[in-house]
């Protein structure tokens, strides 16, 4: 089976960026567009756009029927979801399945489960793969200690309903387990009006390793590497790498097996990332989640292989069997991400949408900037903030931290504020340039560092 | 190499002697006038723009130079009558404009046996229906909104509508 | 190279002629006309910036949208007596350009001892030097080129001067 | 010693491929314009600009005491000569020495030897490696005779004096030399004035290829793999590619081992290249030539080993020792170049400079393009007429053809006539995709195929 036309339910760089894969294996492109999105660049240099709905992403974007419904009323054998909106919904996968229109990612039913948080725990259980200690509700203080006994100090205790640090809590010594517990509980109530908690395993030197696997339909599964997405802002990915820096080779195998090991007996099927937590004190690992779609760093992963993802996906969901052997894969270099994102880091990086009058981006071989962006664009305030991808290579760690840094000079935006100059701050820092970094560095950073203010 | 005019006759030097002529009476303050390899402007004070602000060539578009593309359908529909722009169409005046609420499978007749909804020079009310538009087995009706007369028909039957795009125009009763 | 006039007849010359005319009866800043491998523009004051035409922001070029670059000495000269366009610097009427023949390091006086060969004033015949520029201890005079007084000098001594760059300035005597 | 600012002696694509490597490194940039190219692109990117002289590049660029002068006289401390014009020259190389500005590149000294025939020849023989046999100018039949006899048959005679095929014959059996020197003497004579003839083994089954090195002043010298440019227009690289294919690993091993000792016995410093034909029938290499310089095809070496070449000359120029062992260089998938010449080969391939009114090159993560041209640009037609090169990277070298293909139909381009289409047909011959093809395969086509004059 191959594809002929593809229908893209997305929008922004990663519609660009499919739209040039399509084009790269001579697959016509179809692009859904919000009225909002009419005259982007997807738009332009898709093979046809189709207005799907008003700007508002819940009425265009995110309507699974109309997607399909659009795919079939356009002949296209294929969808392409991207990531975020419905790429990760099974109803979306399914509707294509009823449908007969090829969902270029796993089946509704991997969807589905990989989903569900306890039953993606449950699995990687089940497939010898570590998972993080506790993690479960508690109702009482009692229930508290009861996982407290079994994961050991420190652990977390926040709010089950909420996220935002609201009514967090590390609790390092057993003497203050019960007080703790009863502030971080009422705070729950008071924040979320349910004052049922969660405790888990803190660890305070973590670090965020996730693996690029690729899996055909026929029970081949290969991985590219892993990447490090520690510098994070209240969880969202703000810098990119690949490979992960500072990581023990044999750890660093063990890693890459247990996500390959995790994706081969599940059955998965294209492109997929697992998500692990790594302790960096005691060298361990625990599995966090598994995305069962193309990831918004892909491209690092790209950089260090040499291997387009995005035309791999087509591929495998066309049915053919993967073109590489896992030995196949060559590893070269190191490659860096930054997500510029339209926000005012001095304003808690509140969104600043508007008209771009100046976009200069930094040229050069090792240079790679992904974008919808141009002079002229306007950044609509529907969706999200991100409006480029800055991506180097360089023949090591060094020189790739050095080519971000300059391209981050050379790369001149006016109208939207960007986070460029704050992420230039971020791969400076003495803790990033020497790989020693965790997920807490960048929180760290605002909190202490008010210099913050005028990145 | 001859003459460099050889594309320009003798009569084209005078008409644009005449367009300067005609523009310096009027009050506009420049004039751009584009033929397949001819490019003629006059004006005061600064060069005109380009139309640079509206939709530049992006960096990042090798494409995005073209005039930009309408998000009309290219293949499935007569793209003018689907264009979102009024413009794309000598539209005559005084005429509404029904357009798609949502995007889907137009339909002119509640069933393949029946007449269809309206044709040209039906009367309608604002709750009469135009047509149907169908979403995955879900079928939504779009109704005239105005009293008048259906003055035309932009879509055929059975065939895929954008979200927005005309479906018909009704001349309203005075 | 020959003339640059080779690829332009007699009869080009004579409409370029009647547009000119027609521009300046006219009350217009300028005029732009371009053929497929012709381009002419007439004006007054500033010249049109032809940024559009002649150079768009570029696909291949994150910085081609900045005002364009002129190739000006930025550092070490007055940038605007070496802008090529004479619109860099309000030009008193009827002077007369002399410019750079070579670039190099433009000399005032024959040594460090005697006098400038020429100061603001001073009269010159075509033959007078008004400095030298040296090229690897080559030295070249460079004379006014027309009887007159000098008006303006536009560079100073041991300054690095580009191709074409203007040195000074002369009001021919009538 | 460190460079802090250099002179660009250059224009057109490697101008703007040299500023883009200073701004990577963080060295400013002043570039030599000619009136013509006052508005470049180059013009634009550099930190300035320096007009050096009218249009025409004998009054302009090719004055070396004006270029030293230029960059004496704007501080620069360091000199770029880029490909072409004066980049090897000894003078201009001297000059710089002289007036205490680096010349990127080798010692003006090393320029001049490689830069005579006779001497590179037998400096080549001085270090064991092999040069074509005969090769020396014959002024009868007696003379011919003995060359015949050591270099054995076939043997090609052509006149000294001149070039383009004139007067060039293939001799393949003893009995026709005596007519064949006969004519081809009286055809010379003619043509050029004088009989004087040029006798060398002809190798009917020859492929370019050339090899990538890379040396710094403390002795260290490593080459980067090879490329293989046969497809050739009366010796006019039109497309290039790395690695060289269908290459037996040992004889590639002994090419790439020819150019290295070559390099190092010479004492080499900079980039280089070390030009061979090959053999294909009877597995042989000669040594054809040395370039001392950044060659026009040096992104296909780029592409598939990762390392910014233009950047590692400045780095070895300013004294600095190679970054890279010859172990440190991973090599990997393969990499090909088109240059985009603005010609008419339908019309004997003739210059057609113009003002490019669309210019839309295709965009896609392994797509590279090196060029100074934008929509509006006018080609000028005082200098060369490639307008860009095209460069592709696939994980293999079916893919790479592809994607090139792929490329080419999406590189849009109006104004000028160009040779994409032209060389669109040259990868897919036949002979080019299963890498069999030899430096006859594109004058065959020529003379051969005449929908060669709808490309």
């Amino acid at each position: 089976m191959t594809i002929r036309r593809v229908f893209i339910a997305n929008r922004g760089e990663i519609a660009v960026r499919i739209i040039r894969a399509c084009q790269g294996l001579g697959i016509e492109s179809v692009l859904a567009v919000s009225e909002a999105d009419r005259d982007s660049l997807g738009a332009r240099i898709a093979d046809r756009a189709v207005c799907v709905g008003p700007a508002s992403a819940t009425e265009s974007y995110l309507i699974a029927k109309n997607m399909v419904a659009a795919a079939v009323g356009t002949d296209c054998d294929a969808l392409h979801p991207g990531y975020g909106f419905l790429a990760e919904s099974p109803d979306l996968a399914q509707l294509c399945a009823d449908n007969g229109v090829t969902f270029v990612g796993p089946s509704p039913e991997q969807i589905r489960r990989m989903g569900n948080k306890i039953e993606a725990r449950r699995l990687a259980e089940e497939f010898d793969i570590p998972t993080l200690p506790g993690s479960t509700r508690v109702g009482s203080y009692e229930e508290a200690s009861a996982v407290v006994a079994e994961t050991g100090l420190p652990v977390m205790i926040k709010a089950a309903a909420g996220g935002g640090g609201k009514g967090m809590r590390i609790v390092t010594g057993t003497g203050q387990l019960r007080d703790e517990f009863a502030r971080a509980a009422s705070e729950a109530g008071a924040a979320f009006g349910d004052s049922t908690l969660y405790v888990e395993k803190f660890i305070a030197n973590a670090r965020h390793v996730e693996v690029q696997v690729l899996a055909d339909s026929h029970g081949n599964v290969i991985h590219l590497g892993e990447r490090d997405c520690s510098l994070q802002r209240r969880h969202q990915k703000m810098v990119e790498e690949a490979p992960a820096p500072n990581l023990p080779e044999a750890l660093r195998d063990k890693i890459r097996e247990a996500a390959v090991r995790l994706a081969s007996r599940f059955g998965y099927r294209n492109a997929g990332t697992v998500e692990f937590i790594l302790d960096q004190d005691e060298g361990r690992f625990y599995f966090l989640e598994m995305n069962t779609r193309i990831q918004v760093e892909h491209p690092v992963t790209e950089m260090i292989t040499g291997i387009d993802l995005v035309e791999e996906q087509f591929r495998v969901a066309a049915g053919k069997t993967l073109r590489f052997a896992q030995d196949d894969i060559v590893f070269r270099g190191h490659a860096i991400e930054c997500r510029v994102n339209a926000e005012m880091p001095e304003e808690g990086f509140r969104p600043s949408p508007g008209r771009i009058s100046v976009w200069q981006p930094p040229q050069a071989p090792y240079i790679r900037l992904d974008s919808h962006c141009h002079e002229g664009y306007l950044v609509p305030m529907f969706y999200d903030s991100m409006i480029a991808k800055l991506i180097v290579y360089g023949t090591d760690r060094a020189e790739a931290i050095d080519r971000m840094t300059r391209a981050i000079d050379r790369f001149h935006i006016e109208g939207p504020a960007t986070t460029l100059a704050f992420q230039k701050r971020l791969i400076c820092e003495p803790a990033f340039r020497d790989g020693t970094m965790n997920t807490g560095l960048v929180d760290r950073m605002l909190a202490g560092n008010r210099e913050g203010k005028q990145p | 190499m001859t003459s460099k005019f050889d594309t320009l006759s003798e009569a084209d030097i005078a008409r644009i002697g005449q367009l300067v002529e005609a523009l310096d009476k009027s009050g506009f303050d420049y004039l751009t006038l584009e033929l397949a390899d001819f490019r003629i402007t006059v004006g005061t004070g600064a060069a005109v723009p380009d139309g640079v602000a509206a939709a530049p060539p992006s960096p990042a578009a090798p494409v995005a130079a073209k005039a930009p593309v309408s998000a009309a359908p290219q293949a499935t529909a007569p793209a003018a009558g689907a264009a979102p722009a009024p413009a794309a169409e000598p539209v005559e005046e005084g005429l509404v404009d029904v357009v798609a609420t949502t995007m889907g499978r137009f339909y002119s007749r509640p069933d393949p046996k029946s007449d269809p909804f309206v044709t040209v020079g039906s009367e309608v009310t604002p709750e009469s229906s135009v047509g149907l538009i169908e979403v995955m087995k879900l079928f939504n009706a779009v109704t005239a909104g105005v009293t008048g007369t259906v003055a035309q028909i932009c879509v055929e039957d059975a065939q895929f509508v954008e979200y927005g795009q005309v479906l018909c125009r009704i001349r309203p009763s005075a």
